[in-house]
């Protein structure tokens, strides 16, 4: 055993999906959370519920890089299926464990192996009902590995405490079996690899949660009240925990509701009974992935056009059409742009962090009902359905903006006539009045067909266009409520890279890796929104080379750029490409190197 | 619910001190003679009538001639004019930003039987509040005269030959997506579609109404079954209705005599009186809702009235246990949760 | 009287929509066209019935420039909403004739107003049976137009044949009113104006269709044989021709029908049911506009993805939303470019005549087919609904391509392992077979889920891309099967113009008269197909500036170059707009010169 | 229709020449135990022991655990798992490209009750030539638990609460719709679903078995309504059906005593034999089919068998007059007008 890695490696689970194995690997994961070490998890499963091979993959990073990377040093097979594919995985110097009632592995003299006799710690613990044993083994590779890896028992116990809400039972029915695992491994394994788990204090502060729930719990603090959706992976979960949240941080006092959730009988209605929401004055909101999303395309015209506030999560997986429900995306961004037939623009909000979807979870309704359009918040299941470490959830840091509405009072007091679609501040934001407002002028009629500054019917080109490019404008005014790009200045490098939502991990792992193996240095900017702060054309026009690195195939961020900034185009570059996966550093930077080299 | 007063007197304005003149709309932008003309007028005389105060009424549609109706009434409501086939869902989450507002939608046979015919059932088991009239012509109008899903089979248009499809019974599809408030008028017969309307607008829940509406211009053929001769030929009326409201002491009409009548009580007091005609029906049963409507089928009658009620079935806004104000109207004070727990929430967070 | 003005100028009938005006419109259209005259007739109606305002625009233009004009020389009052707003609309130096019943109109010095005693000469004219007398009104202005402006009664009455196919009484009927009024203006009426029709030889060989038919011909002639659809103005019409038109073309000689036509229940289940008649083997198409074609989204990304032709014919009409059912438009192009979540591309065909509309139906299935993927027709209203002159329909000068289809046969031959979404040729097209197709290696299963080359399900990342990756090239592989850009040279001059569909005629006119008042010369592409064509390059590059002239507000297909060509974003200028009417030269110029002067 | 041939034998091949296995898919992805499982294991027994040929076939499907089952059977026919929702309009247009195909549609309760129903309303109504199976879980299974629109009114799932909405009656809304052959079966009663299978092939026209399917993942609490315990208690048969090709002499079964039986023939000569139960039901009406139906709604009842059949109902290919070949084989000769035609045309251009 040479020079030990410490903190800094990768741990690969295979098991079958629905088998249990959640609970295992999110104890590791939070175990060395607990540690100080900066970790990341992620579940890579199929499209099915049962019995299909899954991979949950662990990353420890001293450095705190939390993207996935592409080497595989330990690898855990718990899955027959997979068992060969996943031996064949195990990078050079690492290490495989393998229930051992698989059979034997072939010889391989690279890498460390290690047998579990699962069946047989099983079966010697005491007290495992047999009906929950399938489910138990899995802390078998829970105690191993923290027996040989360095994982401590404590913390263990934490996370399983954490897990199982604190009902003990549960607890010590798992703690057991991973503390007799660890003992066997003890007893029986003789430690040759070098890669070992330490303490350190680099999570500290830090929280943990999943895009979903923090999205959800961000629309809690938005203050929504109208949640209309149907269930479609990635998205399902952001609904559920608003089930889950909701009564518990919005009852009233007399124990009585201040929002409703409806799940719907497809994405048309859910959309549908949004926008009605909407209209009628309540922060509304649905969540949905790419095929719900296409189903909107008409209601969110109408929303667009009649001034609507809305707001979509759209937690993207990869696509076109039904793609592959379980994996990874940012191949939606043109289309949430575009989306619907004749001119049209929306708002596109893209958190970075599990924090920033918090954050996005309130701040798209004052948006929305700032500019009275639809807002659509593109988040991915990477983010949607991982764990990830993240700063705490901040309570937000400005009062609710209801926008331009109008009730009984601000109608009394008007002095001139209200008109529905009247553009008085110059901003192209008219003001609204929303069902139930009972002052004898408040009522208009909406419709998404042609109509006039006092919400009449017309045909006239004049109104029609004019009207159109007032709408148009807001997308102006909406530059100053939306969220600023983040820079992160690497020195005074002449180039840079543009980056958006959960990709900026390992885009910031690309810039550290370029500099540590090449010398070279970019600056990094994350974009935000759509329509592009004023700052994104400094900003390019500040570099002379800037690569726009996003997973799709198409390049759509670099397309938005061209569209907006043609004059810059010269000095844009798309690396671009989408199979799935999560990004990783290595592949980011292989694609840079592609385009550099042209 | 609206908020409903005493019925009107014979006086110029009604106990909400409103004139008929209030409930109106925009003049019709409709052909002449058009079904959806006159239901429009009765909507108006209903909603005059029986006291209804605008401002607590919201009115849907979707597209169609039929969708245009809610701009020919009830001026002082708000409105939206929707996307084909979409008003229910529309509706739905409208009617959650004030649940004291009480929701008129009206379609049209192509918006909710053809396009909507989804959105439509869902809304029935759902149970929303609103009153939702079908003004059914067998026809696309606005279109310009395509087959709806309700034209007969048989039926034959310029241009579109002859139908081949089953036709959708409106009424038979509310009541098996368990509607609670399902009836069927003709608007040849304003008297019966006001009292229905009456009716309807002190439903709590689903009340829908599937009216026969010539469409003068592209199906109004004597042999058409949504025409006005067809109509006037084919309709079996299963009672004549009158519908009393709440705080009145139910003095039967002349016609009415003790016996022959049916009374049935509504969540609020108020009654539908029925009278019997040739025979005895109870459109609190399903069963016979289900048979009546299979053998008008079979017969070709137009059977209209009251076909099925069921006025305690919970509604939509029953089942969610909102607070009282409404929710539109809640302030950052109730939305969103105080700044001390935000320290808790994160704690939660591994 | 001065100058005579001989056959250029424009004549607008205001009636109400649902008086059947109609007829007489086209018959003053139909004679002028009979007298060689170039001529183009555009209908302004409403979105309803019966009862509101409606213009009809009828330009004569010696020249041949058939574009809508904003000149109002002749206007006809028929209408007494509309009555005032006519009148205050004539051009200086022009003529107003009015039904005398109206009233009198106030003063106006600047032109010629004409009373029409339109009751009082149907009273006179004998035989008008009472129910009809309301209808055949509208022939009193076609007779007085005709005695005033030299129209000549025998075309009158070819038109009025051809409109009553020959039914003598009915023709006889309107013209004897037609030529009581025009001897009623012989007697009565003192011409005073300078506008004369004269006889020419211009139109000679032409023939008058509107897009809509041509459409629908053109894809009987491309052997169409399903067609679901679903009722949507201004798309109707082409699905209702083609009923009227396959029985008397494609019944098989014992009387059965080679096609089958589906009124679907909504647009959703007209495109899917297209999807799989396409799926099937079968040459298949819709046709909607907008909104339906929002709600076809995400079965178009289906058959994008699993590779199945089908052709759309989206009849634009001015969006977003329900916008203007009745007003024209290009907005819908990027939206049909684009349209779908996670990345598409879609082949768009834009005729840019009547003649072109015939063709591109029967074109539009061989690409279709060719290149196994939704085909997307791009017409609008203008097209679609108005009648127009144009170069007679020719027959298809190529046979069907029917692409690469296997049947029994083939499969026997085949030496290698047939694959679904193998590409062996390299051009990204794979083999396809269908149902039907017996040979036991025939059958495959198909979805809109992650697939490899033999139709397998996989989740694999590199199944994915490399799969998704194909499927862009077959869009280079498409280029040297779309039709090319038009180039219209006019001069060695360094300016140029790009556009697109029916705005060509108002751009022809631009730069006719830019020539002839300015002095400046502009070349002209008309773009027919998206994915561009090299040659859409080759002439951007060998100019300076390239004007994007479109009907939209975005500019919508100056996105599109920009995205295709950022290289060559400085040359391109954007000149757009859309207010829901035709385009007319004198607009175009306004917005060009505005961004000239920037 | 797909091609019959005499009943298979015990042999190992049946009279198309096939084995069992030629009738097998890929190996099932789905849960252990899921009631999706055996239902397709009863396609591959009803079809093998029908002797039809996989190539006559072609499946359909949207998406949903059920959705996936297409790919469990008849691997030698063509198949498409389409958009969810979206299967019956997809079927439509691919049968037109050759009619003499019978079309296998598997759908779930969330893809055809939900998100479906306005298609598969409308297919009713078309009377599209297919087997159309609803695997009915009262749940979506593949996005993990949530209420389907079978759902009852009260269920409690995980993480989604109490369900509050009026159920979809499956049967119901097809009969309402006026489809020509509705059952109902239960997954847990595997015999009866095969003979289901075997009239369904055989009908011409729509038919619609509605197979209560436990999701033993999400779903299969003991109260549960689709659960297997509670079908188990609850099941109702109408009858004991058997299926009898149209070219065998009928035999009935041992267990089926003259007069204790009625016969239903068949548009292709088969016929369908019901064994009375407790009490005499004639599934040829659609009166007593709705009645039965309102009747286990209020009862709580799992009736299963042949609920309503018309076997003589024009089908949607029998509506569209075609040519004898299929469509998908016509060439250039049958599809383009010859180019004499061309002018004509022309002169028809004014
Ligand atoms: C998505 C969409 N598809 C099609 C249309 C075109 N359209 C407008 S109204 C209508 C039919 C209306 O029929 P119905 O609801 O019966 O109303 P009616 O005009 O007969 O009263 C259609 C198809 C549309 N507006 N939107
Ligand atoms: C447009 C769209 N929305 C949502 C989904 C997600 N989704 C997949 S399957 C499913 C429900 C399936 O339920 P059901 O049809 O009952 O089938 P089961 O899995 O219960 O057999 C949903 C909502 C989707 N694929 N497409
Ligand atoms: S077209 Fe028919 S439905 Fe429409 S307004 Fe005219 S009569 Fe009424
Ligand atoms: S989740 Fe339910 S429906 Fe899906 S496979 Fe498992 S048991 Fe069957
Ligand atoms: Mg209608
Ligand atoms: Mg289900």
């Amino acid at each position: 055993m040479g020079q030990l890695i410490k903190n800094d490696f990768s741990i690969i689970v295979g098991t079958a999906n629905g088998s249990g194995s959640q609970t295992s690997n999110s104890t590791i994961l939070r175990a060395l959370f607990k540690m100080g070490i900066p970790v990341s998890g992620k579940n890579l499963f199929p499209s099915n519920i049962q019995g299909l091979p899954t991979w949950y993959i662990i990353r420890a990073s001293k450095d705190g890089f939390i993207a996935r990377r592409e080497e595989r040093e330990i690898v855990v097979a718990m899955n027959k299926k997979s068992f060969e594919k996943d031996f064949a995985s195990v990078t050079t110097g690492g290490v495989f464990y393998y229930d051992d009632s698989f059979g034997t592995p072939p010889a391989r003299e690279d890498i460390t192996i290690y047998p579990m006799p699962v069946k047989q710690i099983i079966r010697e613990a005491s007290d495992v009902p047999s009906n929950l044993r399938d489910m138990i083994s899995n802390m078998v590779y829970v105690g191993i590995l923290s027996q040989m890896h360095g994982i401590e028992m404590d913390k263990i116990e934490t996370a399983l405490s954490f897990a199982f809400k604190g009902k003990r039972k549960a607890i010590d029915l798992n703690l057991d079996v991973a503390k007799a695992a660890a003992a066997w491994a003890a007893a029986n394994l003789q430690k040759v690899d070098p890669y070992v788990f330490e303490p350190m204090d680099k999570t500290h502060g830090l929280i943990m949660s999943d895009g979903n729930l923090a999205g959800a719990l961000g629309s809690i603090y938005g203050g929504v009240q109208f949640v209309g959706w149907y269930p479609i992976t990635p998205a399902t979960s952001l609904a559920e925990e608003l089930n889950e949240y909701l009564p518990k941080l919005r009852q009233s006092p007399d124990g009585k509701a201040t929002y409703a959730v409806v799940q719907a009988e497809d994405e048309l209605a859910a959309i549908g009974m949004c926008i009605g929401a909407g209209w009628s004055g309540l922060r509304s909101m649905t969540s949905t992935s790419g095929p719900g999303l296409s189903l909107m395309t008409e209601f969110v015209g109408l929303a667009y056009y009649a001034e609507i506030p809305v707001v979509i999560w759209d937690v993207t997986r990869i696509g076109p059409s039904t793609g592959l429900p379980t994996r990874t995306s940012q191949g939606d961004l043109n289309f949430a742009v575009n989306m619907g037939h004749g001119d049209t623009d929306n708002i596109v909000l893209i958190p970075g962090s599990i924090n920033e979807c918090f954050e996005f979870g309130w701040r798209s309704f004052d948006i929305a009902e700032r500019i009275q359009t639809p807002v659509i918040v593109l988040s991915d299941l990477d983010f949607g359905m991982n764990q990830w470490m993240t700063e705490p959830f901040l309570y937000p840091d400005s009062p609710m903006d209801r926008g331009k509405i109008l009730w009984e009072d601000d109608l009394d007091k008007l002095k001139e006539t209200w008109g529905r679609y009247l553009d008085v501040d110059g901003d192209g934001i008219p003001y609204r009045t929303v069902p139930g407002n009972r002052h004898p002028a408040a009522a208009y009629f909406t419709r998404g067909t042609g109509h006039d500054p006092f919400a009449k019917y017309s045909e006239e080109p004049d109104v029609w266009e004019e009207n159109l490019n007032r709408i148009k404008s807001k997308f102006i005014t909406a530059k100053k409520y939306l969220p600023e790009p983040i820079i992160e200045k690497n020195g005074s490098s002449k180039e840079a890279i543009i980056t958006l939502g959960s990709t900026v991990y390992a885009v910031r792992e690309t810039v550290a890796l370029r500099k540590q193996n090449e010398g070279k240095e970019f600056d990094l900017m994350r974009i935000r929104a759509i329509p592009f702060s004023d700052s994104v054309r400094d900003f390019i026009a500040a570099h002379e080379k800037v690569y726009i690195v996003e997973m799709n195939r198409d390049g759509q961020l670099y397309e938005e750029l061209l569209v907006n900034m043609p004059d810059l185009a010269g000095k844009l570059v798309s690396v671009a490409y989408s199979d799935g996966m999560p990004p990783s550093a290595s592949r980011i930077i292989s694609e840079m190197q592609k385009k550099e080299s042209k | 619910m609206a908020q409903t007063l005493p019925m009107a007197e014979a006086a110029q304005t009604n106990l909400a001190g409103l004139t008929k003149n209030d409930y109106k709309g925009l003049p019709s932008t409709l052909c002449q003679g058009c079904g959806h003309n006159s239901i429009a007028a009765q909507v108006v005389t209903a909603a005059y009538e029986m006291n209804i105060v605008p401002q607590n009424v919201v009115k849907f549609s979707g597209i169609g001639c039929s969708s245009k109706s809610p701009t020919y009434f009830l001026n002082r409501s708000f409105g939206f004019n929707s996307l084909h086939g979409r008003m229910p869902s529309l509706a739905t989450g409208a009617l959650f930003g004030d649940i004291t507002l009480k929701g008129i939608g009206v379609s049209g046979d192509g918006d909710s039987a053809s396009i909507g015919m989804g959105q439509f059932k869902h809304t029935m088991r759902r149970n929303t509040n609103m009153v939702y009239i079908i003004e059914n012509n067998g026809v696309y109008g606005l279109t310009k005269g395509q087959f709806s899903a309700t034209a007969e089979v048989g039926l034959t248009l310029k241009k579109q030959g002859v139908n081949q499809y089953m036709p959708i019974d409106i009424c038979m599809e509310a009541i098996a997506s368990n509607a609670s408030f399902v009836a069927r008028s003709f608007a040849g017969d304003p008297k019966q579609v006001k009292e229905l309307l009456k009716a309807a607008f002190a439903h709590k829940g689903i009340a829908v109404i599937d009216i026969i509406s010539p469409c003068v211009t592209f199906n109004n053929q004597d042999n058409a079954y949504h025409s006005y001769s067809w109509g006037k030929d084919h309709e079996a009326p299963l009672h004549e209705i009158s519908f009393i409201p709440a705080r009145d002491e139910i003095m039967l009409p002349d016609e009415f005599e003790e016996g022959s009548v049916r009374e049935v009580e509504m969540h609020d007091g108020s009654s539908i009186v029925l009278k019997k005609l040739e025979k005895e029906y109870d459109p609190t049963n399903r069963y016979s809702a289900l048979n009546i409507l299979e053998q008008s089928q079979e017969n070709n009658w137009l059977v209209t009235g009251l076909i099925y009620l069921n006025p305690s079935k919970p509604a939509l806004s029953d089942k969610y246990n909102l607070v009282d104000t409404a929710l539109n109207r809640l302030d950052e004070s109730s939305l969103r949760p105080g700044p001390e727990t935000i320290n808790e929430i994160n704690s939660l967070m591994f």
